[in-house]
């Protein structure tokens, strides 16, 4: 097995993952940073982000707005001190990536531009057309390049962390070309692999969001905390669930049912004012949007489509073409190769699909993980800033601020750590070997990797989608259950060792098992309604008294996880009425008296 | 998805290194409704005929860059690409022309990979500015300058598309100097006269021959092909310019 | 040890498989027709440097039927030099921008051929006055 | 990081003057042919003695017409055999050296050639 000697570790190349790494390098050239990825890192998920990141710009803003539309999105379940932060560094960070070469939109005078979006009372979303999370990616790896402490290991599958002396010291990996193992050696460790929503049917998501740096950190006894807020985007193609970023929204779109009609206003977001207006009507955030999309197929008011299903229309015309080709390029190309349709002359059919898990691995503001040495940032991060919904552009700011502050709070660790034992380390790198090569090697197999893949997500669906209740969620956990123990008996066609996917595939859908579990429980044990996770079954409310906590789910071996409650920590801002339109406007107008 | 699903022939051109002296074509039977993209064709192979095909892919929305092949013997897109453009014909999916073969689609991206990092593609500041200084400033014709060389996807089509990066495979290519190109007219970077020393190398502007396809086939219309050939120009100005001021062009 | 064996493809025979490189060598070939009309005025000019007899001969060998013949293919495959050399012209040119707006290719394109049909009308005209 | 021992390409000469033959070229090319080579021989549309001795003398004598001679003739062939060359490669015949010489090389010495009887026809 090769061995190679890092001090820091980061397992994940996408745009937290390389941020962290150049956190790393700025701060301590000396430091030896291993990146691992089993993409090229530009094809990491934050390439498909669309809308922007928001960050404090315009005179009128401050971090005051963005702390409330932040916390309030999140339906009080932030971690405040955590959300302050953020929302300082945010612009400093955005200005960073400007000074890297990020094509940001601009104004006519030449400062970058901001767009509004969804649950934001002021514009102050930073974006480079309808491709930001390309851009951010593009610059951020391409400056990585600049670091000769940066060593990449493109192409590379992490199976396992390398856990002694209660800390935990390195990782072990699958080089993807050659089908042999490595064992990367580090004091610290960063896990940074993104979300994994991908163990749901409809999903904006790639097919490398399957949620492993969760399942590594959840078997080493780490809490995957608020797994049950799992967010819905209203609007996503049908059937293959690709993303139409909210920047649609932001830019002026409407949202319409089957008549014609802007429903939105009836959901709480209204009424229609005379021009766009932030927090009002398709500007609200994104749990109610889907929430109102629920709503209006039950009372059989979406368009039924013979092949798409269930959809309503995302109405960009009135744009007008050159608009649209400027600001939304991306969702222009979309609509005109997957759909067939102009959308300067058709409307979009559009419908809700899952785009993002708000929990993750749980961290502390310095993102280090309850095990010592490891660290965690971006979407398979729980560091507290989105709460039980996350609002719509402050995912790329967070892997930004927070790629910066993990790759720190790492480097300090890797300097002050004393050596590891690499022989034993080495001895615990072989047993992992032997474990992942018994799962390809073994015969007799009759499960079908793609087989219990289709039913996870279906079964996902059903349960833990947009509405939930007790015995759909029941059922759920208890197919989850089932598919963990047919898990035991999956056959791998491949027996290779150059590029095996298909044994790749298993240990993905491993992990995905895993994490879709800590899910499924978690939202299961919440008896409230907050945020993204919405219940009919007599839990139609948010529960304050019981309910004001974190879920953290814990690993047990062959079992259901353990879900126990945390504390949220809470700053400035006290638990009220989650309201948009002009409701939302009466009560921050009646919390400013009260603050008087 | 439909029921009435129609059947069409998809083949593949399969190859396992430690197995085959040679790739061959395969042939499956895929049922397929009109939504399908070829990359879900290859899917359903691996789902339910052949969990060994082997092919690269993620975002499905043409922007990740990973799931690019030929189709039926055009560098495209797997992703934005569709079977029902090909039904009835049968539709043969190879790897990447002028790329090594790994296995079956997959091709070794590792020459590309050092090509883009030997480009220097980051800012290298004309004149370095602190954060507490803010952005800085580009106006509309600044921006409109590099804008369309940022578009490239690394999906290497344009490399597959490029008889002389098949000829000569230490060519730095279409999409390395497009990104090239890129930095070197933005306004933020002043590092244009170290990068010509690649341009102008024997690696570099002066393999191309101008053939276009690259430009042709690339899904971002980043016009690799032209951002070749102005550096062919601003290569051609250098060599002659070096002659007459000690400060024109690199060493 | 690894077990990787990339597989390199031949490239015998590359301008084959795709009607675009079908149409590149074609347009490649034209230069064999341009070497050879130089070469013929080179002869003319060697002549012309002979004498007035020389010269007269080199105008006859012009007359003859195989000459007249090849020059139609000359005509015909050097037009479609110019023809490609100005379709290739966009991606070969640094952006042109006028009045703030990047100059189309069709109008790159367009300007070459234009440019080519005016230099024929003047040679033509040039040639008509010096008699 | 940029990679260690690059060497320069000496193709801007070679580049240069098929850019400036390909444009002469496409030009001049099809006008040139027409009259030279089917028009005067065969009397159409251009009168008599169009390319007559001493008209073809007096051009040729004259610094315009010496240019212009020296110019289509040595930038064609340039141009042409830069292509050539290439198109050799392209179609597998790496003769590396002998290639080049055989091309560029005819074209040198027709170039030569050229000025030489140029300068002899004097001014």
């Amino acid at each position: 097995m090769e061995i190679f000697k890092a001090d820091v570790v980061i397992v994940g190349g996408g745009g937290a993952g390389l941020r962290a790494a150049i956190a790393v390098a700025e701060s301590d050239p000396a430091l030896k940073i291993a990146l691992v990825s089993k993409v090229y890192p530009m094809r990491s998920h934050t390439v498909a982000a669309e809308g922007g990141a928001a960050g404090v710009k315009k005179p009128s803003d401050s971090f005051d707005y963005h702390f409330h539309d932040t916390v309030g999105g999140g339906d009080w379940l932030c971690e405040q001190d955590v959300v302050e932060y953020f929302v300082e560094q945010a612009p400093v960070e955005l200005t960073q990536l400007e000074h890297w070469g990020c094509p940001w939109s601009r104004t006519e005078d030449g400062h970058v531009n901001v767009r509004a979006f969804g649950g934001m009372k002021i514009e102050r979303t930073w974006f480079a057309a309808d491709k930001s999370g390309f851009h951010i990616l593009h610059t951020l790896f391409q400056t990585s390049i600049k670091y000769p402490s940066i060593k990449r290991f493109d192409e590379h599958f992490c199976v396992d962390l390398l856990e002694e002396d209660g800390r935990c010291q390195g990782v072990v990996v699958i080089e993807m070309g050659t089908g042999e193992f490595s064992m990367i050696e580090a004091a610290s460790v960063i896990i940074a692999t993104g979300g994994a929503g991908r163990v749901f049917r409809e999903s904006t998501l790639g097919g490398i969001v399957t949620g492993d740096g969760m399942a590594l950190a959840y078997r080493h006894g780490v809490a995957l905390r608020d797994m049950e807020f799992v967010q819905y985007h209203p609007t996503c193609m049908p059937v293959t669930g690709l993303l139409f970023t909210e920047a649609c929204r932001g830019e002026g779109g409407f949202l319409v049912n089957k008549d014609g009609y802007r429903y939105l206003q009836d959901y709480g977001l209204g009424p229609l004012p005379d021009k766009p207006k932030n927090k009002y009507m398709e500007l609200g955030p994104r749990d109610r949007l889907s929430q109102a999309f629920f709503f209006e197929q039950q009372k059989g008011r979406t368009i039924e489509h013979p092949t798409l299903g269930s959809v309503v229309h995302l109405d960009l015309r009135h744009l007008g073409e050159a608009h649209l080709r400027e600001r939304l390029p991306l969702i222009y190309e979309m609509a005109e190769t997957f759909m067939g349709l102009d959308p300067a002359k058709d409307p979009i059919p559009v419908r809700p699909g899952v785009h993002y898990t708000m929990g993750g691995i749980k961290v502390d503001g310095n993102c280090a993980a309850s095990l010592p040495g490891l660290y965690a940032i971006g979407e398979c991060s729980s560091v507290g800033i989105h709460g039980a919904n996350r609002l719509g552009s402050n995912s790329l700011t967070e892997l930004l601020v927070f790629g910066k502050v993990a790759g720190v709070a790492a480097a300090k660790n890797a300097r002050s750590a004393a050596p590891g034992n690499s022989a034993s380390l080495l001895k615990q790198a072989q047993a992992i070997e032997q474990r992942v090569m018994a799962l390809k090697t073994r015969t007799g197999g009759t499960e079908r990797i793609a087989g219990i893949r289709k039913e996870m997500a279906q079964t996902m669906e059903d349960g833990c989608g947009i509405y939930r209740m007790q015995d759909t969620m029941q059922a759920t956990c208890d197919k989850l259950a089932e598919l963990r123990e047919r898990f035991k008996n999956i056959s791998i066609d491949d027996k290779s060792s150059v590029w095996n996917t298909d044994w790749l595939t298993a240990i993905e859908l491993d992990y995905q098992l895993d994490v879709a579990q800590s899910m499924a429980h978690s939202a299961i044990n919440r008896k409230e309604s907050r945020g993204a996770h919405q219940r009919l079954d007599g839990y139609e409310l948010r529960d304050d008294v019981a309910f004001l906590k974190h879920s953290e789910a814990y690993y047990v071996a062959g079992g259901a996880p353990r879900i126990v409650l945390g504390d949220v920590k809470i700053t400035k801002s006290q638990p009220a009425a989650r309201a948009y339109g002009a409701a939302g406007e009466k009560a921050d107008q009646e919390r400013k008296e009260s603050n008087v | 998805m439909s029921e009435n699903h129609k059947i069409i022939e998809i083949e593949v051109l399969r190859y396992n290194p430690e197995s085959d002296d040679e790739p061959h074509l395969e042939v499956y039977k895929v049922p397929f409704s009109d939504d399908m993209s070829v990359l879900q064709g290859a899917q359903y192979i691996k789902d339910n005929f052949d969990g060994s095909l082997t092919f690269r892919w993620s975002c499905r929305m043409a922007i990740c860059g990973s799931c690019g092949m030929m189709i039926n013997g055009i560098p495209k897109l797997s992703c934005e690409t569709f079977l029902r453009d090909y039904y009835p014909s049968r539709i043969r999916i190879e790897a990447m022309a002028n790329f090594p073969i790994e296995k079956d689609l997959v091709v070794d991206l590792s020459g590309f990979i050092e090509k883009l990092e030997s480009i220097q593609p980051y800012i290298i500041a004309k004149e370095p500015r602190t954060l507490e200084q803010g952005e800085y400033l580009q106006t509309p014709e600044e921006f409109n300058r590099y804008i369309q060389f940022t578009s490239c996807i690394n999906c290497t089509l344009c490399y597959a598309a490029c008889p002389q990066f098949g000829l000569n495979p230490d060519f730095i290519g279409p999409a390395a100097i497009a990104l090239l190109h890129r930095y070197n007219m933005d306004s933020r970077d002043g590092a244009a006269a170290q990068r010509m020393e690649l341009v102008a190398s024997e690696e570099g502007v002066f393999n191309c021959s101008a053939v276009g396809y690259c430009s042709e086939v690339c899904p971002k219309h980043v016009d690799p092909a032209n951002a070749v050939n102005i550096n062919k120009t601003n290569a051609a100005k250098d060599y002659f310019l070096r002659f007459l001021s000690p400060k024109g062009g690199s060493k | 040890m690894s077990k990787r064996r990339p597989y390199v493809r031949s490239m015998d025979g590359w301008w084959r498989k795709n009607p675009f490189y079908v149409e590149y060598m074609i347009h490649e070939c034209t230069a064999l027709f341009v070497a050879a009309y130089a070469f013929v005025l080179l002869v003319g000019l060697v002549r012309l440097g002979q004498g007035e007899a020389a010269w007269n001969g080199w105008l006859d060998a012009l007359r003859s039927p195989v000459s007249v013949a090849f020059h139609v293919v000359f005509l015909a495959v050097i037009a479609y030099h110019t023809y490609t050399w100005f379709v290739i012209m966009p991606i070969t040119l640094p952006p042109i921008i006028i009045g703030g707006k990047t100059v189309g290719p069709g109008v790159i394109t367009g300007g070459g051929l234009l440019a080519a049909v005016v230099v024929s009308l003047v040679m033509l005209a040039l040639v008509w006055r010096i008699v | 990081m940029m990679k260690a021992g690059l060497k320069r390409s000496n193709a801007p000469i070679f580049w240069g003057l098929f850019g400036a033959g390909g444009m002469l070229s496409a030009l001049f090319g099809p006008v040139l042919v027409f009259i030279t080579g089917i028009a005067v021989p065969l009397g159409l549309l251009l009168p008599k003695g169009a390319m007559s001795y001493p008209k073809m003398q007096a051009f040729a004598q004259n610094f315009i017409g010496k240019s212009f001679i020296f110019a289509v003739i040595a930038l064609f062939l340039w141009f042409a055999a830069h292509r050539i060359f290439h198109s050799l490669h392209e179609i597998g015949i790496h003769a590396g050296l002998g290639a080049k010489l055989i091309c560029y090389g005819s074209a040198f010495a027709s170039t030569v050639i050229a000025a030489y009887v140029l300068l002899v026809l004097g001014f």
